[in-house]
């Protein structure tokens, strides 16, 4: 029961870790390239997601151009980190997506399987 | 510690000079045989004249120690030479064998000038027979074990080339065997000096038989071994009867006359002094002596006895002479045994011995000689082809005559002194013990030199009596230094058997005192009558007991007996050891050499193999992936499923949605309807009302056409919406066949093994990434394991 | 304010700048880009050595970046090992590029020039920040840029084998970065701190509260940085990446990028971690087994290679391995030989990349059954493989022996007798198969028809320079090892 | 005087012909004749140098000299002593010899330009072994050495010469390892490698057994012994006659002195022998002895045979090490002499035969001591030496080898010694036997024109015969003083 309680509680964490099974499940299992980005993209989420939300306090509010008084406050750290997570999430994305084109480019599909048999044909 | 080169005079003392002239004894042969090498192959007189001249000035170099080795010692160290030092040491002893050798080396010389003229390679032939008489020479100068050592493995392997002189088969093998039991002999040598040296601290030829310890049996069998070789003591005689008769007649000589004797005297020198108790009284080792006297005293028995068995079943004459060398230096062993095992009292078998040394010298190097010049005239040595010679060289037989009557032990030969001495000695220990084993042995003796009188009948028979064979039916002139030579042997054969107590007083007494021999025996030796009438008695038992064996022997043929090759200790003992010994260590050590190979070669091909394997755990890895991979093909499969159903369900909801827009349509109608309707009714209430009813009523048409149009808009849209997803639907099914297909394609291209990458993994770089990532999760979940088993 | 104090930030900054500009740069005068790009690591070491000289004077010290002290702001940490490896990164950084300026001429398509030199330079600038940072967050975005920017100059020509080697480079690097992004998170979760220093005061409080999430932080950490540098089990996307980039890159990558990382797990393990944590937890035991049998395998592996370049990669694993293995020794003077392998590896693999490089422009040949008498027609590069494969396998003279001994000596003062054998091992494996080439490329005469391309002097230069700073290395390694010895003395107490 | 200067003349010796190797191999490029000339006056100068130590050395003087820290503990030091400067003085003189030898020999060969420089290396290097002053150093230049050798090796590059080149390299790096391994080691027990020092391990334990086995196995290697001794029989043969000798006479005493010096510096007496250490090299150096003796039987190729015999004699050496007194170190540092000697001269005439006929098998060999008399006469002068025969020097060192086995209450060693010599006379024998007197004279009536090597071939094999005796026989016997030396040198510290 405590476990139960302590779950409900901490909720963000099961979703982060389902999320983050979800990506590595992904990665391991389709063979489409965009999937894996995709998947690669789910990763990242989930830990953003945990991230932001160890950082929000219920009740809290952001520490933004207002004083706030002993009230609490949300930790901005998290969310700026975050941000800069995302960016760099995102020229990730970019960079992997560039090269799935420059290799459909090559093969004429993005799936890794029809790669290898194309591959194993050329030799 | 390093010291002057020169050598550094021991101290003097009253008796014993110390002068280096038995260095220079020893070094001027082997410096002359040097020189002989380098005269070259033409000069034939100038080698002649340096040869006999150095064996001349050696001869008279001994002669002149004379005087002072009767009077004592000359002593002479080379200090530093070889580390342990070269001592050289003349005394009376050392002197007798010097003497003999000196005399007949220069005769052995002598007549090699006649005989080596139908020799070839004679440059090498001189070289070494000279260089030989300086390591003999220096065998029986040297003054400790070590440096006799080194001038007996000089002797050894110079005269090693005198055997092989003819390079024949015969020749080359008996050359084998002779060098490498010269070779073991001199190792067992080795050893026997090496624990001498390291039980006493010192190689020097003096009595240390208290000293030696617990190892003095093994030492002295070493010693044994190392000097019997080159004596030619049944059984390590097997060499001598095959080397002696190809070497060239006057090497023969020599080696039969002189070089076994230097073995003869390494063994006098093991047993009568070294193997001697420093002191008197000490009576376990005067009894261990004496056990090792009665040892070599059977040992020369045996040696005596199978020497002269085999020299009478010999058809070659230097065969036959080689044997009754073994048999001889039985004799001597035997003597010397006789006197080690009387210990103190040994003085007649001291005597008899160096007696007999001197005498065979003579009469064994004269007989080699006479068949020498034989083989010289006729070039034949085999007695059946030979006979009736006495007629054709009446010299020789004449001298072969006197010889062997020496040989024999004929009264008035020199033969007949020594070996009524050895008799004597004998039978005086036969009488001092009583064991009956020494009677035993007393009557071999006895046999054995009615057998040697057997053998040499034969052999006179054989060489110059009967009819002359056709082919060597010609007149024989002999050269006039072999006469000379011949002639002196003969001389001092019987010069020494006319007056037999000349040397033995002039020289051998006072040797026998120098060795401390005291006692009855030697006061008897100091009046000894030769001819008297119980050693004459003793002859005369000897020649009829030989004409007894002799006549039905020579009549029924039993000399001509050959033994079976099998039957010879060659054959039973010798060959199968070596052979072993050979088999042993040839195929041992290939057989070791070729595992170790072996296993590293297989180790290396073994590492390879694991890497090999290691390496193909990336193509497993491969493999696996392709499982997880048709996991993964199953779990798309079944998403693909998923999709259908998808497919399916917005293809009812598009269904359901269009029928939803059919129903809105038929609204619409019906609104229209009713607009209609109500614009009729209205109409009628404007035509019954007026102007401005009929624009309103246009109005409302309007609107209703548009909204009629959008309706009809929208519909249309609803159409093409239904067949897209109906084609999208088919076209995902479609596509989710043609997956099927090629992956059954592919399942069957896998299965009939052709799959046609699989052997370069690193070339799969995206299809791995699947697997990769699966790793990645792999490594993470162990890590996490051990983290928190650990951590917790 | 004096310029200088920017220095630390500004070494980072200047190469993050240049890989701007260069782009615009090589559209607008297209021969300026090499010289700056050399100036920049030029000015960049002059300023490492100058962050050296006051470090002589005055020991470690902190640069807040926009000076914003932590919590709040990024912290960087200058210290010796820091300056050593800040040191050898734009050292060894300038050393490639001379020998990239000629090579790529052969490998690239000129128009990218441009962008490769501002990938160079932004490989340089975030492998420095990673060097010099002091917190985890800004670790985790120079990891990122980093491993763009590595993939990147595979991906630059764009091979079938190089896009796909580099995609499955991103996505793994992507995954590592996941997970330490995940690390921070579960940290940052516990401790609220993201400053190495702060996080280490805290620690000991959170661990016994939420034991369970610094667990899961470490195993994150790990596989992260295992994954980037390719430690045993996590190096599958190496070989493909090694081998496929051109050969400044492959240089760069083998040589500097993967000791950056290990560098980085260093630095969090032993400054981030308490060491009562290490102790209870065993990290040093998993990282020293991974190494072990990273060092064996890698070496097996290379042996059944037919490719030069991807026997090199191979090696490489095993040689990170040495690395590893001294951090997980956990053993002062193991330490000391894992970081004088950090240079002795990034000399020699640079160089035998160089040389790999040198063959496959002259010959065309890359397998290597193909390279029988390439000595005689390329005598001086293949000398300075002959030095290479010495230095790999610890012949005295070379590099390779120093980091040897001194990680036998840490793992004899370690008591583990069984590593010592590891090392003679791996020794003999590396003999393998680095002697047979040697053998082969001097011994038999060499086959080939076609004539040998000349080679540019600048790549012999570079290479010979290479060859020459093995040797130094192996003859005097007195400075450094003493420089070593000091600063680890300083940081983890000797 | 201080110490840089005294020690100008040890390091001059080693570093300059490292020095002149780069100089050779541009000579060579120029001619070959300018090449040969520096070739030679580098190991002339360099013996000069070497004996130019002779009365300091003999002065009890031991000459060190640090060169600079490598790294903290580690020097590349030099230090020569008594057992250094024998084996440098050896190893100069024999080199000068192989260097003139050399000169025609390798006329005929391809690559000089490649030899030349590699042979002046290596005897830099081997210098460099023997007057290293610590275990690290020594390592350098035992590793440098046997890189080095290899291309000796091969020079030939036959299949064969390249597969036993190959095995040669793999087996010498794993002999470097466990060198490594060893020296690593002492390192951890005695926190220095230094030689000037007294012995670095102080106790038994399974580390300093561990080091003991490695050095055993990495200076074992490169000596021979039994079960590392593989790469011998094919790595001797295929290198050129000089190079053969120069491997077989030196390189493998290299071995021979690492482990002298790891007995006497690394371990101590007392310990090796409270270990039981000694037995361990008892057995092998029997199996190795016997093994050596007992294949070479089996061998035909004259050079095989000589390697295998390389093999037995270096067992000597490694018996003369297991029973440690007095006399056993005097004969084998002796031993080291004379092997050097006797087994430069076979190969150095086995040489000048193929050299001359081309023939390399024995069986084809009868008759051919009439044809080359002078070379088979020294040739014949040196096995009788191994074979022990007296008065040459191989009989002096059998001598006091067996005078040290007895004197440890150890006959069964001198069995060995004596087994082993009778098996060196029956492989040697039926060389020299035939090759003398073999062939019936009939068939070669006319056929034996003596067909000599060239006179820059016969002289240094002549020297090298000649000492087998002069060393064996005379009086004041360098050698054998420098050994007796060396022996007090190192069990007690000091002769003087």
């Amino acid at each position: 029961m405590e476990t139960l309680k302590n779950l409900a509680h901490n909720y963000y964490y099961l979703v982060a870790v389902v999320l983050f099974v979800i990506g590595m499940h992904t990665m391991l299992t389709h063979s489409n390239l965009i999937k894996k980005v995709i998947a690669m993209n789910i990763m990242d989420t989930s830990v953003f997601l945990l991230f932001v939300a160890i950082g929000y306090i219920r009740g809290g509010q952001a520490p933004i151009m207002r004083d706030i008084g002993d009230g609490f406050y949300i930790n901005p750290l998290p969310g700026a980190l975050i941000l800069t997570g995302i960016v760099v999430g995102v020229s990730v994305t970019a960079y992997a997506l560039s090269l799935v084109v420059k290799i459909y480019r090559y093969y004429g599909t993005v799936d890794a399987d029809e790669i290898v048999e194309i591959r194993s044909r050329e030799q | 510690m390093f010291a002057g080169p020169e050598g550094v005079p021991v101290t003097r003392e009253l008796l014993h000079g110390s002068s280096s002239l038995p260095v220079w004894i020893v070094l001027l042969p082997l410096l002359a045989g040097a020189l002989l090498y380098l005269i070259g192959e033409k000069r034939e007189s100038l080698r002649k004249a340096v040869a006999l001249g150095a064996s001349f000035l050696a001869l008279v170099g001994v002669a002149w120690l004379m005087p002072a080795a009767l009077a004592g010692t000359v002593e002479y160290r080379l200090a530093d030479f070889m580390q342990l030092g070269l001592f050289f040491k003349v005394d009376l002893v050392g002197w007798i064998f010097a003497g003999l050798i000196a005399l007949v080396w220069f005769l052995a010389v002598l007549f090699s000038l006649a005989y080596m003229d139908h020799e070839h390679n004679r440059r090498r032939y001189y070289s070494f027979l000279i260089f030989t008489l300086g390591a003999t020479l220096g065998v029986v100068f040297a003054g400790d074990f070590f440096t006799l050592f080194l001038f007996f493995e000089l002797m050894t392997f110079s005269s090693f080339v005198l055997v092989i002189h003819e390079q024949n088969r015969q020749a080359m093998e008996a050359g084998a065997l002779y060098l490498y039991l010269g070779v073991a002999g001199g190792l067992a040598l080795f050893f026997a000096i090496l624990l001498l040296y390291s039980a006493t601290g010192t190689v020097s030829i003096v009595p240390l038989l208290g000293q030696l310890g617990g190892q003095r049996t093994l030492i002295y069998i070493l010693f044994l071994i190392g000097f019997g070789i080159k004596a030619g003591v049944v059984p390590l005689h097997i060499w001598l009867p095959q080397a002696h008769p190809v070497a060239p007649s006057p090497a023969s000589a020599l080696l039969s006359g002189i070089m076994i004797k230097a073995g003869a005297y390494g063994i006098l020198r093991v047993t009568l002094i070294l193997f001697t108790p420093a002191e008197h009284g000490a009576a376990s080792l005067w009894s261990y002596q004496s056990l090792l006297g009665y040892i070599l005293l059977w040992l020369g028995i045996v040696t005596m006895f199978s020497g002269a068995l085999m020299a009478l079943l010999q058809q070659n004459a230097k065969r036959i002479l080689a044997y009754s060398s073994v048999s001889q230096i039985g004799y001597i062993v035997m003597g010397l045994g006789a006197a080690a095992y009387m210990g103190l009292e040994g003085g007649m078998g001291f005597a008899g011995s160096v007696y007999h040394i001197i005498n065979h010298a003579f009469f064994k190097a004269g007989l080699f000689m006479i068949v020498g010049t034989v083989y010289m005239l006729t070039h034949e040595l085999e007695l059946p082809r030979l006979g009736g010679l006495a007629r054709k060289m009446p010299f020789a037989a004449a001298a072969f005559l006197v010889a062997a009557c020496g040989i024999a032990g004929i009264p008035g030969f020199n033969g007949y002194a020594s070996k009524t001495l050895l008799h004597d000695a004998l039978l005086e220990a036969y009488k001092h013990f009583g064991f009956f084993s020494l009677y035993l042995a007393e009557r071999i003796f006895v046999v054995t030199s009615a057998l040697t009188v057997c053998y040499f009948i034969k052999l006179f028979r054989g060489l110059f009596l009967g009819p002359v064979p056709e082919k060597l039916d010609r007149s024989y002139r002999l050269p006039l230094s072999v006469r000379a030579v011949l002639g002196a042997f003969s001389l001092l054969i019987l010069g020494i058997g006319l007056f037999p107590n000349l040397v033995l007083e002039k020289v051998i007494l006072p040797a026998a005192h120098l060795l401390g021999f005291e006692g009855y025996g030697m006061k008897h030796l100091a009046h000894f009558h030769f001819f008297e009438l119980h050693p004459l008695e003793a002859m005369g038992v000897v020649l009829v007991l030989a004409l007894v064996i002799y006549l039905p022997g020579a009549l029924r043929g039993w000399f001509n007996w050959a033994p079976p090759r099998w039957l010879s200790i060659h054959a039973l003992l010798y060959q199968p050891l070596t052979r072993l010994f050979m088999l042993a260590v040839c195929r041992g050590g290939s057989f070791l050499d070729l595992a170790v190979g072996k296993i590293y070669d297989n180790s290396s091909s073994a590492a390879r193999l694991w890497c090999r394997y290691i390496g193909d755990i990336d193509t497993s890895l491969d493999r696996l992936y392709e499982r997880s991979g048709q996991v993964a093909r199953g779990l798309a499969d079944r998403s693909n499923r998923v999709d259908q159903a998808l497919d399916e369900a917005y293809a009812k909801t598009g269904r359901a949605a269009r029928r939803l827009v059919d129903r809105t349509t038929d609204l619409d109608h019906a609104l229209d309807e009713a607009y209609a309707k109500t614009g009729q009714a209205a109409r009628r209430l404007v035509d019954r009302a007026g102007d401005f009813d009929h624009a309103l009523d246009q109005s409302y048409e309007t609107a209703g056409r548009i909204a009629r149009g959008l309706a009809r808009e929208g519909k249309r849209f609803d159409e093409v919406l239904d067949e897209a997803y109906t084609k999208a639907g088919e076209g995902a099914r479609r596509l989710a066949g043609k997956g099927r297909e090629w992956e059954n394609e592919q399942s069957r291209l896998r299965e009939a093994g052709s799959a046609p990458s699989r052997w370069n993994p690193s070339q799969w770089n995206i299809k791995n990434l699947n697997f990769d990532s699966l790793l990645l999760a792999a490594v993470l979940g162990v890590i996490l394991f051990i983290i928190f088993y650990y951590g917790r | 304010m004096t310029l200088q104090h920017h220095f630390p930030a500004l070494i980072i900054v200047i190469f993050l700048i240049c890989a701007f500009i260069m782009p615009l740069l090589f559209r607008w005068r297209s021969t300026l880009c090499a010289p700056a790009l050399l100036l920049v690591h030029l000015l960049a070491l002059a300023m490492a050595v100058a962050l050296l000289v006051r470090l002589y004077a005055g020991g470690p010290f902190y640069y807040h970046l926009g000076n914003w002290a932590p919590p709040w702001g990024i912290e960087l940490k200058i210290d010796f090992l820091r300056v050593y490896m800040v040191l050898i990164l734009v050292g060894l950084g300038l050393w490639i590029f001379v020998y990239a300026l000629k090579d790529l001429a052969h490998e690239l398509k000129r128009e990218v020039t441009g962008w490769y030199y501002a990938l160079y330079a932004l490989l340089i600038g975030s492998m420095s920040g990673m060097a010099l940072t002091n917190d985890m967050f800004n670790l985790f975005v120079f990891m990122e840029i980093c491993g763009i920017a590595s993939c990147a100059i595979i991906s630059i020509k764009e091979s079938r084998e190089c896009l796909e080697a580099s995609f499955k480079y991103l996505i793994l690097s992507a995954m590592g970065t996941g997970c330490y992004l995940m690390a921070i998170a579960m940290i940052y979760m516990v401790t609220g701190q993201l400053n190495f220093q702060l996080i280490r005061e805290a620690l000991p409080a959170a661990a016994g509260l939420y034991p369970n999430n610094l667990l899961v932080a470490t195993a994150l950490i790990i596989v992260a940085f295992g994954t980037k540098a390719a430690l045993f089990p996590l190096h599958v996307w190496l070989p493909d990446a090694h081998a496929s980039a051109p050969s400044p890159s492959s240089a760069v990558l083998s040589g500097l990028v993967i000791k950056i990382y290990a560098f980085s797990l260093f630095n969090i393990l032993f400054f981030v971690f308490p060491a009562s944590f290490r102790q209870a937890v065993p990290i040093n035991e998993i990282v020293l087994w991974l190494a072990t049998l990273g060092i064996l395998f890698g070496s097996i592996f290379a042996m059944v290679q037919e490719d030069l370049k991807k026997m090199l990669a191979y090696s490489s694993i095993a040689q990170i391995g040495y690395v590893f293995m001294g951090i997980g020794l956990n053993q002062p003077t193991a330490l000391l030989g894992g970081f004088y392998h950090i240079l002795n590896h990034a000399l020699m693999k640079g160089m035998l990349f160089m040389v790999a490089g040198v063959i496959i422009q002259a010959t065309g040949r890359r397998r290597v059954k193909d390279l029988n008498g390439i000595g005689h027609v390329l005598p001086l590069v293949m000398i300075a493989f002959t030095v290479g494969g010495f230095s790999m396998i610890g012949i005295p003279g070379t590099g390779g022996l120093i980091s040897k001994w001194y990680l036998a000596e840490g793992a004899l003062l370690a008591n583990r007798l069984f590593f010592v054998i590891v090392i003679v091992l791996s020794s003999l494996l590396n003999a393998v198969y680095y002697l047979p080439i040697i053998i082969n490329a001097f011994l038999n005469p060499y086959e080939g028809r076609e004539p040998v391309k000349p080679v540019s002097r600048l790549m012999v230069g570079a290479i010979t320079a290479g060859m020459i700073a093995v040797i130094f290395f192996g003859v005097y390694p007195k400075p450094v090892i003493v420089f070593l010895k000091a600063a680890l003395a300083a940081v983890i107490g000797m | 005087m201080n110490e840089a200067a005294a020690s100008a003349v040890p390091v001059f010796a080693f570093l300059f012909p490292i020095l002149m190797t780069p100089v050779i191999m541009f000579a060579g490029r120029r001619s070959g004749r300018l090449r040969n000339a520096l070739a030679l006056a580098t190991t002339v100068v360099t013996f000069l140098a070497v004996i130019s130590l002779y009365p300091r050395i003999i002065g009890g003087e031991v000459i060190q000299f640090t060169f600079f820290e490598i790294l903290p503990e580690l020097h590349i030091s030099f230090r020569v002593d008594l057992l250094s400067f024998c084996l440098a003085a050896l190893s100069a003189f024999i080199w000068v010899l192989c260097t003139i030898y050399s000169i025609d020999y390798m006329a005929r060969e391809h690559a000089g330009s490649r030899y030349y420089p590699v042979l002046i290396f290596t005897l830099g290097a081997c210098l460099g072994i023997f007057m290293a002053g610590d275990f690290f150093t020594l390592f350098i230049f035992f590793e440098l050495m046997s890189l080095i050798a290899y291309i000796l090796v091969i020079h030939e590059e036959t299949p064969a010469a390249l597969k036993a080149g190959y095995k040669y390299l793999i087996m010498t790096i794993i002999g470097g390892l466990a060198l490594f391994f060893g020296i690593i080691i002492t390192f951890e027990l005695g926190g220095t490698v230094s030689l000037s020092g007294g012995p670095l391990v102080q106790e038994t334990s399974l580390l300093a057994f561990l080091a003991f086995i490695s050095f055993l196995i990495g200076f074992g290697m490169k000596a021979g012994i039994f079960p590392l001794h593989v790469w011998l029989p094919d790595a001797h043969p295929v290198a050129p006659s000089p190079a053969s000798a120069l491997l077989s006479g030196i390189m493998l005493k290299t071995g021979a002195y690492g482990l002298l010096r790891v007995i006497f510096h690394v371990f101590s007496v007392e310990l090796v022998k409270s270990g039981g250490w000694d037995k361990i090299m008892g057995v092998i150096a029997v199996i190795t002895i016997l093994l050596g003796s007992a294949v070479a039987l089996t061998q035909d190729d004259i050079k095989r045979r000589l390697a295998y015999s390389s093999i037995g004699q270096m067992g000597y050496i490694l018996l003369g090490m297991s029973i440690l007194n007095e006399n056993t170190l005097i004969g084998d540092i002796f031993h080291i002499f004379t092997h050097a000697m006797i087994k430069s001269t076979l190969f150095l005439a086995a040489g000048a035969i193929i050299w001359k006929t081309g023939k390399r098998l024995i069986s084809e060999m009868p008759g051919i001591g009439r044809q080359m008399p002078f070379t088979l006469g020294c040739f014949s002068l040196a096995a009788l030496a191994m074979i022990g025969i007296p008065p040459l020097n191989g009989f002096l060192s059998k001598w006091t080898l067996g005078l040290g086995a007895l004197e440890a209450g150890m006959p069964f060693y001198v069995l060995i010694l004596l087994v082993s010599s009778l098996l060196n006379a029956l492989y040697y024998l039926p060389i020299i036997v035939p090759a003398f007197f073999g062939g019936l004279e009939s068939d070669h009536e006319h056929g034996f024109d003596i067909k000599e090597a060239t006179p820059r071939m016969l002289v240094p094999v002549a020297i090298l015969a000649l000492g087998t005796l002069i060393f064996g026989l005379l009086p004041s016997n360098i050698p054998f003083d420098l050994s007796r030396l060396t022996a007090s040198y190192l069990l007690r510290g000091g002769p003087f």
